[in-house]
């Protein structure tokens, strides 16, 4: 199985440990991953927020690219799954806007290729089997609110690989290595983050209602899949807790980290670069040891 | 930060004067920009009832539809709302008679911007600066755009404290990546946007501000 | 017997150099466009004197032969007026006549016969001013395409209604 | 050779001012065929018809042309005129002289020629008119009723009381319907039990009424007052006769928790069961597919109990086959699964309930006893939530209609949880409030005034559980604003959907469905009750979603159709219907493909030539309209249409075909 990667700009910065876990467990379960040669930004929301048009250009011109590759996209990020998705979808039916922006590109895109995002990959039922046997320390103490957030899961007609208001993907993938999920209301709730920057304070609400409620389930974690959610749960946590006097220490994992953890792999860098400390959760309540080698490495 | 437009509006009589000053365009411009049909909003509520930025926002987002259906444009163009929607599609995802708002938010700060009444100015300089951004180097630099946003929202001292921590927690990159399709994407923002970002010629960003247009950077 | 006819074709001879006028054959539903027209005479409502009415108990009654008939006898035009969609008496008869007569209307050119010569209408109990203004409209639309040199081709005819013709003559 | 006689009318001045009537008349004597031709001032006057008559028997005329006014008004006057003077009453026809010519010209020569065009058409039809004669049917006096909810029982007693018998089939193991399930019906709130048991006693007693439940219609065919019906009476497992419904076998039969299907899966049954205790008949049937004895080979515990030896094990199926001359469908409603709204849910919380389970927890005979307590632990719930238009007006999950009654019965119920909870909270989230009858809108002010519900203006968004409680986030438009309400229970009006197999049921009939499966009604304003078939009707919500005084009154509407039917001894069939010239047919079914009435069968038949066997179409007379759309469509003109031949039609163009000018 190869893909034609799209790690975007979150995860050549913020979210280094994103990618970092991401190539570590792809390359263990047999998932090739081929980076889009010079790549470009998807856009993120502030392209359909300033024109419809710029916001089909920009994923087109990595489509096309992806194309001329001969290659399904692999997205990480929740947030360029969804832009990448919504114009893979778009410029395949609209053949006069595929045709005006093609234009422009240097690889046009013509709807041979399609996008898809990691948890729909690494979820495959095929890959069930090569994750399986990849596991070497099963992380049963860890009881996660898995958190798909908005981008993932909707509009469920264009993204629409698992439901949208009760998906349950990253359940079933954190499942097989041990980690026992909650069952939790906002799973799919926004938590804000194209307002990172420009309105902290409703960031800081949206993250403490989120946080509060994986709290009140019985998490001890949150597994997400987007580097904004990712971003906005765990450097927030502070001031959530700040504001709101409530102490949460919820650690924020992707779920490729987990992943990376369970199959014994080399992730120890990206632990470090949490807000919230990871150690802790991590090595609570031992099982067959594992927290001790987690520790070592 | 002055808001002219939003003092107006505020002093103004609330009646909204129909048939005479309607400006009947305004629901057209808004269906064919977002493609979405407004007369079949029923005004249930349930998009506002599911939204999570509603708590933020001066209207809410089924007013935000009615004023369109009605034709009332400047409320809505000069509202929080539509810099407020996350854009998170809730709300389309829900509607009993499936019309997305969420794309229609996307219209409507579409016209704002071209008209200059962006009323959440830093929201909508946020998205100008990450486009320029994108226009720089074809991809996002965090630090050189977190800078220019900064600067340009006259906003130095917020978040200084988030930025050293995750600066320390080697979360954030110095030296941009520039793609060597550079020009390519500089064109494709260029044909597709009415009016295009001007990507300053110096590389690396300098602190100054983007041009200033009216609504946009200019404050 | 004679007599009269020959009367009849003088009158019409005098006319000719006149003014020429189109003929329109009208074929119309009972339920609905048969009693607009009655509702159009009711309301006093004007309109040319070219259109000669037959009525029929649905629009899906209507066998194209008729038109073909029509515009072989020399007519310059051929109306037929059906329920709107939804209305029919007989629940969906001029569905039938609509996918019928579209048809037939495609086949016309192949038989030298201008399509436009051919329209296919719904009109309601109540649209008596719209009856009027499609007997009108028929009539300019066939004085600006001028007199009807007839059918060209038999041969089309011939295939889709065989033995009618043939039976009829 | 024909002998036509030609009748041209004046109108008084509406005809005779615009056209040259002593002209018209005048030439139109000299047409073909034509003997005789007068003009008068007022045809359809006495001395008008009798100018006809008399001309009638003078000359020898056997047929009639009027060149009057439209035949839409006076067809049926000149048919009875020349009835009158003994010619069969169709080889009349009319020339719209009024209506079609002098109303709308106002060129004298012109409008004249035209009348006498008009009068050469009606000429040239009228000489190949043949006689018409209506025909005359058997008719079954049975009524079959097809559903044994309001609307079905209403329907039966009424056409029972006229004097005709009924057979009632009920899919269920009682008569009731929905009905049965509630407490009180708006907007009075009578006890729905005090009103509706007696009629259902009432059907069990009444000598004309045959109730055939847990049975189901298997085949229909024939037509108008000679259908033959085939009934499945499934297996009871229960002796009808010999059961005296003592109740002892099911209070002894050892299955248990069934989840009763009468009770919304909130009360249980047992294997044996009645569905309610006041149930008609009640005679209990066995659940084969529980019963131990069934599933197992064990217990027979109600067999050995049973007082009377009622049960029977190794009851089977039977079929019924009736003669039916009339049929009301009455197979009411069902209700939309929710399960499919993720938001809400997906039918995964134990107190989101649905409006009808609410109507079973609020019954004083329900599995409570009338105590409302939320099904997760049967507690009292002290802030209940009620949501309009589940799956009505919704295009994303369910149904663009509204159903019609949940406003009324949100309000219904609202007010009922005040009653019995005095400080519970009630709130109703609605879109609209559809209170269109009588005293409606008076009961919902009572709700909210009187009882003290209060009603949101608005949608809820999400339902999902927190801490024990159900959080419902709504908004209240008219405040502008989000709401939450940490709820204890949830009731959801899901919308009113056709019974699932009302496809199934409709093309047994030969009637149609739209485009959600509700059945079809001849005309929307007109012929409410009336299915485009002739014979069967419909009452209730097996239509389009109503509440119990509408469905009662359609019932009664649908039961005097067919009283009406009922009151003649025969069928009279139209005269002007298709019939095949069955020499000439092939045998090819499009006119049966096309006939919206389906009122044409293949049939197989000698060929007198060939003396082998063929296939042809026959028309069946008591269906036909006489629309002609097979006429039009059959390719050999075999499918002939009485009264407008091909012929006849090609004859009035032909006629027009010898003026060779322009008009
Ligand atoms: C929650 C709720 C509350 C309501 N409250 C009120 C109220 O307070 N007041 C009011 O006026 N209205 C009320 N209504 C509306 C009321 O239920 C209907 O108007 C009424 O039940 C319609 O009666 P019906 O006989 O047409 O249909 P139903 O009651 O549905 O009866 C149909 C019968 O036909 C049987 N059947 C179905 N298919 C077949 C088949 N193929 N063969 C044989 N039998 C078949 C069924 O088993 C059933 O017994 C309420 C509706 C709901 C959903
Ligand atoms: C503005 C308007 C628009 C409407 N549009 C529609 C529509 O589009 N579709 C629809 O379905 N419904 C419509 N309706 C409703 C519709 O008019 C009624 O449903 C319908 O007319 C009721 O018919 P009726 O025979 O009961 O009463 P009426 O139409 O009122 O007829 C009653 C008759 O009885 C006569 N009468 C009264 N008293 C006596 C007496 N003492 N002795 C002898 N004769 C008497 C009256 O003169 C009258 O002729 C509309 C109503 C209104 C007001
Ligand atoms: S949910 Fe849809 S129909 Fe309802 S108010 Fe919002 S946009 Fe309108
Ligand atoms: S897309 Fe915008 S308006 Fe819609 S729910 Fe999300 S934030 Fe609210
Ligand atoms: S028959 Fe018609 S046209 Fe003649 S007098 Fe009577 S109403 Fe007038
Ligand atoms: S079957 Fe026997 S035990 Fe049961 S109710 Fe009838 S008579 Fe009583
Ligand atoms: S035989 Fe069946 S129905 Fe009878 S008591 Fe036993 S389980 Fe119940
Ligand atoms: S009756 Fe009321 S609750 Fe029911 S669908 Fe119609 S508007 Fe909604
Ligand atoms: S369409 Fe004509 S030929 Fe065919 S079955 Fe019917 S009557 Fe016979
Ligand atoms: S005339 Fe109409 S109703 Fe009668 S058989 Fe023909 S198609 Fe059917």
């Amino acid at each position: 199985m190869k893909y034609a990667y799209f790690p975007g700009c979150s995860l050549h910065s913020t979210a280094k440990e994103y990618d970092c876990s991401t190539k570590a467990v792809c390359e263990t379960i047999g998932v090739e991953l081929e980076e889009i040669p010079d790549w470009n930004c998807c856009g993120a929301s502030s392209a359909h927020s300033l024109s419809h048009k710029l916001s089909l250009a920009l994923p087109a011109r990595n489509l096309g690219i992806a194309e001329k590759m001969g290659l399904d996209v692999a997205v990480p990020c929740a947030a360029c799954y969804n832009r990448m998705r919504a114009a893979e979808q778009e410029l395949r039916g609209n053949t006069s806007e595929r045709e005006s922006i093609n234009k422009i590109l240097s690889a046009p895109f013509e709807g041979g290729i399609s996008v898809k995002t990691l948890p729909e990959i690494i979820g495959a039922p095929d890959l069930a089997e090569s994750i399986r046997e990849n596991v070497k320390k099963p992380l049963s103490q860890l009881k996660a609110a898995c958190y798909y957030g908005c981008l993932l899961v909707r509009p469920p007609k264009v993204m629409g690989f698992d439901d949208a208001e009760d998906p349950r993907s990253l359940d079933n993938i954190v499942s097989a290595i041990g980690v026992e999920t909650v069952n939790w209301p906002y799973k799919v709730e926004c938590c804000g983050a194209s307002f990172a920057l420009t309105k902290p304070s409703i960031v800081v609400k949206l993250t403490y209602d989120i946080l509060r409620y994986a709290k009140a389930a019985g998490a001890n974690c949150i597994v997400c899949a987007c580097p904004l959610c990712q971003a906005n749960l765990d450097t927030r946590q502070k001031d959530v807790e700040a504001k709101y006097g409530e102490k949460f220490n919820l650690p924020i994992f992707y779920f490729t980290e987990l992943l990376a953890l369970a199959m014994d792999l080399p992730v120890e860098d990206c632990l470090k670069r949490h807000m919230v400390a990871t150690d802790e959760v991590l090595r609570a309540p031992i099982t067959v040891g594992s927290g001790e080698n987690a520790d070592k490495r | 930060m002055e808001q002219p437009a939003a003092s107006e509006h505020n002093t103004e009589s609330p009646t909204i004067i129909l048939g005479v000053r309607t400006d009947a365009d305004f629901r057209l411009r808004v269906e064919s920009l977002s493609g979405e049909k407004v007369m079949q909003c029923y005004q249930c509520g349930e998009c506002t009832a599911g939204c999570p930025m509603a708590f933020a926002m001066d209207l809410m987002p089924n007013q935000v539809l009615r004023m369109v259906q009605l034709g009332v444009s400047k409320p809505v163009l000069e509202s929080s709302t539509i810099w407020l929607c996350a854009g998170c599609e809730t709300c389309a995802a829900r509607c009993p008679r499936l019309v997305s708002l969420s794309k229609i938010m996307d219209a409507l700060r579409q016209i704002a911007l071209s008209e200059g009444k962006a009323r959440e100015r830093n929201v909508a300089r946020f998205h100008k600066i990450f486009i320029d951004a994108v226009a720089r180097d074809g991809r996002v630099h965090e630090v050189g755009m977190l800078a220019r946003y900064k600067m340009a929202a006259r906003d130095l001292f917020s978040d200084m404290g988030l930025g050293l921590r995750m600066f320390l927690k080697g979360k954030l990159k110095l030296m941009p990546d520039k793609i060597k399709g550079v020009d390519e994407v500089r064109r494709l923002i260029r044909d597709t946007t009415e009016t295009p970002p001007h990507p300053s010629p110096k590389r690396g960003g300098s602190a100054a501000p983007p041009p200033s247009r009216r609504g946009l950077g200019g404050g | 017997m004679s007599e009269e006819t020959t009367t009849i074709e003088q009158q019409t001879e005098e006319q000719k150099p006149k003014v020429w006028k189109p003929r329109i054959l009208g074929i119309l539903c009972n339920w609905c466009s048969y009693a607009g027209a009655d509702l159009a005479g009711s309301s006093r409502l004007q309109y040319p004197p070219n259109v000669r009415i037959i009525r029929v108990p649905c629009s899906g009654r209507v066998n194209p032969q008729y038109i073909f008939k029509a515009f072989q006898r020399g007519f310059e035009g051929v109306l037929v007026l059906g329920c709107h969609p939804g209305d029919c008496h007989y629940a969906k008869g001029n569905y039938y006549a609509r996918r019928r007569l579209m048809l037939l209307k495609k086949f016309l050119p192949s038989l030298g016969i201008e399509p436009e010569r051919f329209h296919f209408e719904w009109v309601s109990a109540s649209e008596g001013i719209i009856f009027a203004e499609v007997i009108a409209k028929m009539t300019k639309k066939l004085e600006d395409l001028g007199p009807f040199s007839g059918v060209s081709v038999v041969q089309g005819v011939t295939q889709i209604n065989t033995d009618a013709e043939d039976e009829h003559r | 050779m024909a002998r036509i006689g030609v009748f041209v009318c004046w109108c008084g001045s509406n005809i005779a001012k615009m056209v040259d009537v002593k002209k018209a008349a005048e030439i139109a004597g000299g047409f073909p065929n034509v003997v005789y031709s007068a003009d008068y001032k007022y045809m359809c006057s006495d001395p008008g018809q009798n100018i006809v008559k008399d001309a009638i028997r003078e000359h020898k005329l056997d047929r009639v042309v009027i060149g009057s006014c439209s035949p839409r008004l006076h067809e049926p006057t000149f048919q009875r005129c020349i009835g009158g003077a003994d010619l069969n009453p169709y080889m009349v026809e009319m020339a719209n002289l009024r209506e079609h010519c002098s109303w709308v010209h106002d060129d004298r020569e012109k409008a004249t020629d035209k009348a006498i065009d008009l009068l050469r058409m009606a000429v040239a039809k009228v000489a190949s008119d043949e006689p018409l004669y209506t025909t005359k049917l058997p008719l079954t006096k049975r009524a079959l009723v097809i559903g044994g909810g309001i609307a079905g029982i209403q329907a039966a007693l009424d056409i029972a009381n006229a004097g005709y018998p009924v057979t009632l089939v009920e899919r269920t193991p009682s008569i009731g319907g929905h009905m049965a399930q509630y407490d009180k019906t708006f907007p009075t709130l009578d006890c729905a039990a005090c009103i509706l048991t007696p009629k259902m006693v009432d059907c069990a007693s009444n000598p004309n009424i045959q109730i055939l439940s847990y049975s189901e219609v298997e085949d229909v065919s024939g037509f108008v007052g000679n259908f033959e019906v085939k009934i499945r009476k499934r297996a009871r497992s229960v002796n009808f006769e010999k059961c005296t419904g003592c109740g002892i076998c099911y209070s002894k039969c050892p299955v248990r928790k069934i989840p009763n299907e009468f009770d919304e899966g909130i009360g249980d049954r047992r294997a044996i069961y009645v569905p309610f205790p006041q149930a008609v008949p009640n005679v209990p049937v066995i659940d084969r597919e529980n019963c131990r004895w069934f599933k197992e080979e064990k217990c027979r515990a109600c067999e050995k109990l049973c007082p009377s030896q009622a049960i029977e094990y190794d009851q089977e199926d039977e079929i019924l086959t009736e003669k039916i001359g009339a049929i009301v469908v009455a197979t009411g409603f069902k209700t939309w699964d929710h399960s499919a709204i993720g938001e809400y849910g997906y039918g995964k919380y134990k107190d989101v309930i649905t409006s009808l389970q609410f109507e079973r927890l609020t019954n004083a005979s329900g599995p409570t006893e009338g105590k409302v307590a939320r099904p997760s632990d049967g507690k009292t719930p002290e802030t209940v939530v009620f949501l309009s238009c589940v799956g009505s007006r919704d295009e994303n999950h369910g149904y663009p209609y509204c159903s019609k009654v949940c406003c009324m019965y949100n309000a219904k119920q609202a007010l009922l949880l005040k009653d019995k909870v005095h400080d519970a909270n009630a709130y109703v989230f609605y879109m609209d409030i559809r209170a269109n009858g009588k005293g409606y809108e008076e009961f919902v002010k009572r709700t909210i005034e009187d009882y003290g519900a209060t009603y949101l203006r608005g949608r809820v968004s999400r339902i999902f559980e927190s801490d024990g409680k159900l959080i419902v986030r709504g908004a209240d438009t008219l405040a502008g604003v989000p709401v939450e309400i940490q709820a204890d229970m949830v009731v959801l009006a899901t919308a009113m959907e056709p019974q699932t197999d009302a496809k199934e049921m409709a093309r047994k009939l030969g009637v149609s469905t739209d485009q959600h499966n509700w059945f079809t009604e001849a005309h929307p304003k007109l012929a409410p009750v009336e299915a485009l078939t002739a014979g069967v009707y419909f009452a209730g919500a097996c239509q389009y979603p109503r509440d119990i005084p509408d469905t009662v009154a359609q019932a009664s509407g649908a039961a005097s159709k067919v009283a009406v039917l009922f009151s003649k001894d025969e069928i009279t069939s139209e005269p002007m219907i298709a019939y095949i010239q069955e020499s000439s047919c092939a045998g090819c079914h499009l006119c049966a493909s096309v006939c919206p009435f389906t009122a044409i069968d293949m049939v197989e038949v000698t060929d007198p030539r060939t003396k082998k066997p063929k296939m042809v179409a026959r028309v069946n007379a008591g269906i036909c309209h006489g629309c002609g759309t097979c006429a039009a469509a059959c390719r050999s003109q075999s499918a002939k249409l009485r009264g407008f031949e091909d012929t006849q039609i090609l004859a009035e163009i032909e006629a027009l075909a010898e003026i060779t000018s322009g008009f």
